[in-house]
């Protein structure tokens, strides 16, 4: 093979590698766009009179992560699943978010948190790396991380909304996802410094514990805290 | 003009012969480098899972078995340490500094966290090196220099610990905003006054020390800043505190609170 | 709020048995990382040892025996090599290919220069891949998956091959100055062809290619400079050996000019 | 100790730290005066009528050197004799240039290289780090590189004034340092691009012995060579 | 045209884009130190007894816009209308300044967004860039955030003025913003930085709402979240 | 308009703008490949074989100059004609190195500077900006100063390639171009860092005509330089 | 004069150039160290123990000042009056550190603006260039952006101190100070950076005012505000 | 002084200070200019032709030199006369071109090099600070080494020209100049960058000597070096 064919054997691979980029940016692009959409539709439970309808929110939250499952099937479609981690950092940032949106649901719907194994069935990809395009283990944390921070929002908001007993349950909630962070070894790395954020979030909402609590409007903590 | 490969076979020429032993030092020093630097990852990795390890002491009941389990794994960081002793045995320390320097420095973070955790003071260079002597097995080669079993010392330079305690801080910080989200109230302010000792400690420094610290300082005063903002934020809600319920809360959540140190 | 040490004592809850996976998830991953991370290091060492090593050939006699102990050389490199491949089976290389790549360029970088003092051509990225299959005694583990001796391959990418190539340019270059030192006339055109072909080969990909291509073509462009540079020297005072002293210079020095390649 | 005291100890052990730089920094000013007065001696010999009396600027040459042992014999003192590579930095360059010179001189003596040995001998220094202040094998490598540098520059004045000989027997010495390189492993440091430089030398000076070859002003070449 | 004659030419072409960046610079300079003034007296609604007078600062606010108007109707004769893209860059930031003092002394007059119309109208330039000298729409938007921004610095000063009612009708205000701005795609230019900040301004106005509300100041609270 | 209608409205037009720098890019990706394509082809004049056939290059290229023009006029056709500097930095790039290649076949062919009029016809572009799509002035002379660096390579090689005659030639016409350089007073920005390459090129090329001189080569130089 | 003459004699202004630098270096120095004992005995105000005797510092650090004006009165000597601006980089920046103390021990003492005046008298130096050596302008203002910066801190730390009367006073005097500001037409140099800081010093300390003013712990607001 | 009477004064100072600033930059602009002019000049001595007339070049330069001296006039009266160190960067750049250009006048005149002094009245500025507007050493300096730069280029072209006496000229000017910068000690700013350049003039030089002695060009060496 002279110089010349070997730089054309090359240029076909970088463009071949180029075009998938640019058909991969298309897909996340439409999958931003219905993130955004989820997230727009989640957010007004910060509202005063958004905590009256919950459960209709999640419904329809829930039939957004139908188009969203649609996008997953076509992104997975535009590369060699193998190569998942050479196109990673293109859909990394949106997959933590519908992570993020996934955690959000479930947590509004039963106040637990969504296993790794929920949010791949929500998004419609897999947990295991060996079987097709996965949720990383740092995404999913990532998710998890936003909602902390989300809920420290929503425990201030309850209160404004008159609801005295969520920010109790957040507390706990939020604690709990502490401790199972503590058990992490982080590098320092994006991840890392999001969960130094976890760690305000633990505070904000331990602030407002306060607040009810010296007010005796915190009754309920003593039962359930036990 | 055309003769000079031969000229160059003059494979025994003085000029060769002394190349030959360039080229074995210059090889010794370098494969001793690398070694160096791998021991140098190794213990920076170590020492993060011990800063890690000791994080959990916020959340957990029994602080003396976190502490124990890090005294542990910070063992094992100086057997690694021992061994870049070893190989530096005989040697300029300064020579392969910046192949262990980071990694050094992780360690004093590590150890200095520990030692903050259980005495609640500043470790002393003193101290960190006093426990970085190791016995060592005679090898028959030396055994005329160091008779009986060797003893092996590695002295960490004080600009390694002085960059070790400035990391050091943002550890503290992180420990000071779990704590307050932990509902404990002393901690917080004890590590504000410690803090701020240690930031005093630099700034009485200033830009005397290397170039290194200077490019710290500015986390340290952030780090610094968010401890102060956290004891005043408790300060500023305790105040609120209605007459009737005082009691309570005290009894319930603030019982081990030292008055001395907390109250102005 | 008093109570959450206890509820962090729930070492049962789903939510910790879930971050306990995460934890040796994420530690097997970053330990995995680093032992690549240190074969990366002794890939580079090791394959910029025979780099220097094969620049001996412009001045002994014999380049068949530097030629073979380069190749002793590369063996034992790609004896790591397949280490990392061990190390990456069933793996994603993407996830890890940070760790890797300094190392794997540099062996380009050798493995290229070697083949092309020996063949005068550049080696193609299948050439390379070709040579890096490993024999693995099978684990027990997966027999069922790869029964008998198994077959490991590892795959260079075309942009670790491409960043190799660039850096080969810089050696090419240093050995064509070496050659007009040592009175060889006809390696430098050569040479200046072949760099040139090079050179053409990465203006044609231009900015298409990974940023990092990009900015190696700076020096690219100006060993190339450098090469041309030197035949012009060797032209323009080829241009001058007075008539009668002719056949003189052609017979002591330039023997093995051909006037094909040399003379426009 | 308080951290107080903690850090009035550091800060003396940085003070002193500086005291000895500072110390440092005022022996090596005079060395490298010194050094540029050797050079701007050595110099000379590149004019047309430099070539008469090297042997004289030799001498003068040497006479110098005794400054600058008496330089190197403070410097010693200025520091613990285990901390040479503590302070490296401030005298290496001063120290490569010292090397430079003590070749050059050696070389304009006896056309020969200069050993490790002969320039610690020369500079008053060690050669081996347990024995003291030393001449790193780096930095006397950097200084025979500079040698390396000068003599093609030396080629090519040689010719101007006449001396049609020189360039053929630096050509010689020069091949054979050329050699003595090519066994070293350098890394991607200073030293390694100066070597880099050393092959255009071998260029020059291979261009001067072509010029001389063609021209038939090198007849000694023959003997010389074999 | 010899090679001379076209560099000449070319010359002139030179020094006249020259010139008008020049004369740019100085109008611009000038509109800077209006906006400067009227910053100045808007600033003072912060003050405790600032909000006493808001209407007459207002007033004043209106007037200054007149020198204002003089100064963009000066700015629009230093340049050819269609290259208004090719010095961009001159007035890009006192534009998006002055964007927000607009929407400032609007919001203060009325608590309602002013709309992009109204801003050109105030500033005395077009809305649609085929008319002329306009207001681009990038820079309107960063003169929003600005204000959103000052907002949430106003929400605070005013329960420390007393005023408890403020607060809920400006975190009302900034959420129907922040409602808008998620509707926008934005590229990662300095925009999409500048909104990534609005979300701390929602955050930081909800935490006053809470503090009053936690504390039963904010007895509005209910009427108006209806 | 509620701020929603309006936030709506303001995101067709972000859309709009994204949309035409998303068709600006493909179609200068497509000019990008052509301009490649045409390098590729010319550089081959700096090989031994390659200034026996300069004139078949230069039609091939002339040639591929086609496809451009096809580009070019796609091009135009993109965004609005007056928003020509707002999307300026999109194709200034491509469009310098154009300027170069336009100005490298014509000093193939006649041994002359291109002026900016047929730059502009040989890329189907205007000079005028007020005419259409055009090409700016600095872009001219970005191009102008590629060209003077190529030719001073050009100058070496052909020397490789035994055409003795042309480094004259470049020298002449490299030294009426800094001449004309001279006239210019170029402000701190990229193009007077280029120019200040330009004394490089002109120096080399001097020493090309000295090499052949002092050897003798250039028995043209005289008559020339009458 | 011979060459060698002349740059014997242009040797000479370098090495007194030299020398001069290497006084002042020296003399600034210890301007440092004293400096740093100043801002270490005042920054103990920050420790809850220490706004107990804040006089008792303010008199310690008023007799280091003494110090202080023996080294400003030894600096005036190393060099001429005229060529203040030549060497000014030297000290620079420690002046400014310490207009910053000056500031804030009459700021500690008396609770208002240290003026130029009084920091050049503190100081022992000159307001007006033409008396001698003196406090450069721009070095005042970033000694006084400093204090700011400085007292956005003490706010914070007096609450937790206990003493809420401070916070409110500081609010006071740091918004004069931002009003002041304003005033100037600062360049795009370093103090313009160290001014956009003070915007954030403002509103740290008026979210300490709304702390405090919420939870009624500001009884002397309504006082000062009218 | 209230602080806004305090600032109000203070904006006077820095007003003044940018005036001042803007009128400096405006007379440097036209010294630039005229720079430029003399450069163009001088220039031509390089081309083939431009040997024959030097003497008349030199003459309209020295008419050149007349505008810079109105130039410089003009300079000294647009701020106070001690200041000159702070306002020192807005013309540094020109004066080294304007002390080359002199320096490459009395060259071409002379062949000696250009003394401070003369540098000084040819500008029409003094030597000693003391007197006013005066030619600072170190850019004096810089002026030579820009010369020794233009020599080497001389050198070269000179042989082009067929004057072969010239460069053994200049061989010895440069030497000459080269053992003039040994007897100073730099410090490591620009100034000591330029001047490790010169050995890279010096080297040139040679070789154009070399390549003139072993052809035979050289006769008049032997007489010369003697
Ligand atoms: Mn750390
Ligand atoms: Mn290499």
């Amino acid at each position: 093979m002279s110089v010349t064919e070997m730089f054309s054997y090359i240029q076909g691979f970088l463009s071949a590698d180029q075009d998938i980029r640019e058909d991969i940016r298309k897909v996340v692009q439409v999958l931003e766009q219905t993130a955004r959409e989820i997230l727009t539709l989640l957010q007004s439970v910060h509202q005063p009179t958004g905590f009256k309808d919950i459960p209709s929110k999640c419904l329809k939250a829930r039939e957004l992560f139908c188009t969203v499952r649609n996008h997953t099937g076509e992104l997975k479609t535009k590369f060699p699943a193998e190569q998942y981690y050479r196109y990673h950092e293109h859909w990394r940032f949106v997959l933590q978010r519908l992570a993020f949106l996934a955690a959000f649901v479930v947590y509004l719907e039963t106040e637990s948190l969504v296993t790794r194994e929920e949010v791949a069935k929500i998004l419609a990809i897999e947990v295991d790396r060996e079987k097709g395009f996965h949720l990383d283990v740092e995404d999913y944390l990532a998710g998890v991380l936003i909602l902390a921070s989300e809920l420290s929002r929503l425990a201030v908001n309850s209160v404004t909304a008159g609801d005295y007993g969520r920010p109790l349950r957040i507390s706990n909630f939020i604690n709990e996802l502490d401790s199972g962070f503590r058990l992490l070894n982080l590098k320092n790395d994006p991840l890392r410094k999001r969960y130094d954020g976890l760690k305000y979030d633990v505070k904000k909402i331990e602030e407002v514990v306060y607040d009810l609590s010296i007010r005796g409007l915190a009754k309920e903590l003593e039962t359930v805290g036990e | 003009v055309g003769q000079k490969p031969e000229d160059c076979m003059n494979q025994d020429s003085a000029v060769i012969a002394a190349f030959k032993v360039f080229q074995q030092e210059l090889d010794t020093k370098h494969d001793k480098y690398e070694r160096l630097v791998k021991s140098s990852r190794d213990i920076t990795i170590e020492s993060k899972r011990t800063i890690f390890l000791l994080h959990r002491v916020t959340s957990v009941p029994d602080v003396e078995e976190i502490l124990t389990e890090a005294d542990v794994k910070l063992d094992s960081v100086r057997q690694k340490i021992g061994q870049i002793a070893e190989e530096l045995r005989g040697e300029d320390l300064h020579q392969f500094h910046r192949a262990i320097t980071p990694g050094i420095q992780e360690y004093v973070e590590a150890v200095s966290f520990h030692h903050f955790i259980r005495h609640r003071t500043l470790i002393s260079l003193e101290e960190i090196n006093a426990r970085l002597v190791f016995m060592r097995e005679n090898k028959a080669v030396d055994e005329v220099t160091c008779p009986g079993p060797c003893v092996l010392t590695f002295q960490i330079t004080p600009t390694d610990y002085l960059l070790g305690v400035a990391d050091l801080t943002g550890e503290l910080m992180r420990m000071c905003i779990s704590s307050v989200g932990n509902g404990d109230m002393d901690t917080p302010f004890l590590l504000g006054g410690f803090l701020r000792e240690i930031h005093d400690g630099f700034s009485f420094i200033g830009n005397t020390g290397p170039y290194e610290v200077s490019k710290k300082l500015h986390t340290l005063r952030q780090s610094l800043g968010k401890v102060e903002d956290a004891c005043y934020t408790l300060r500023v809600r305790g105040s609120e505190i209605p007459k009737h319920m005082l009691a309570d809360v005290f009894s319930s959540r603030a019982a081990h609170l030292d008055p001395d140190d907390a109250m102005p």
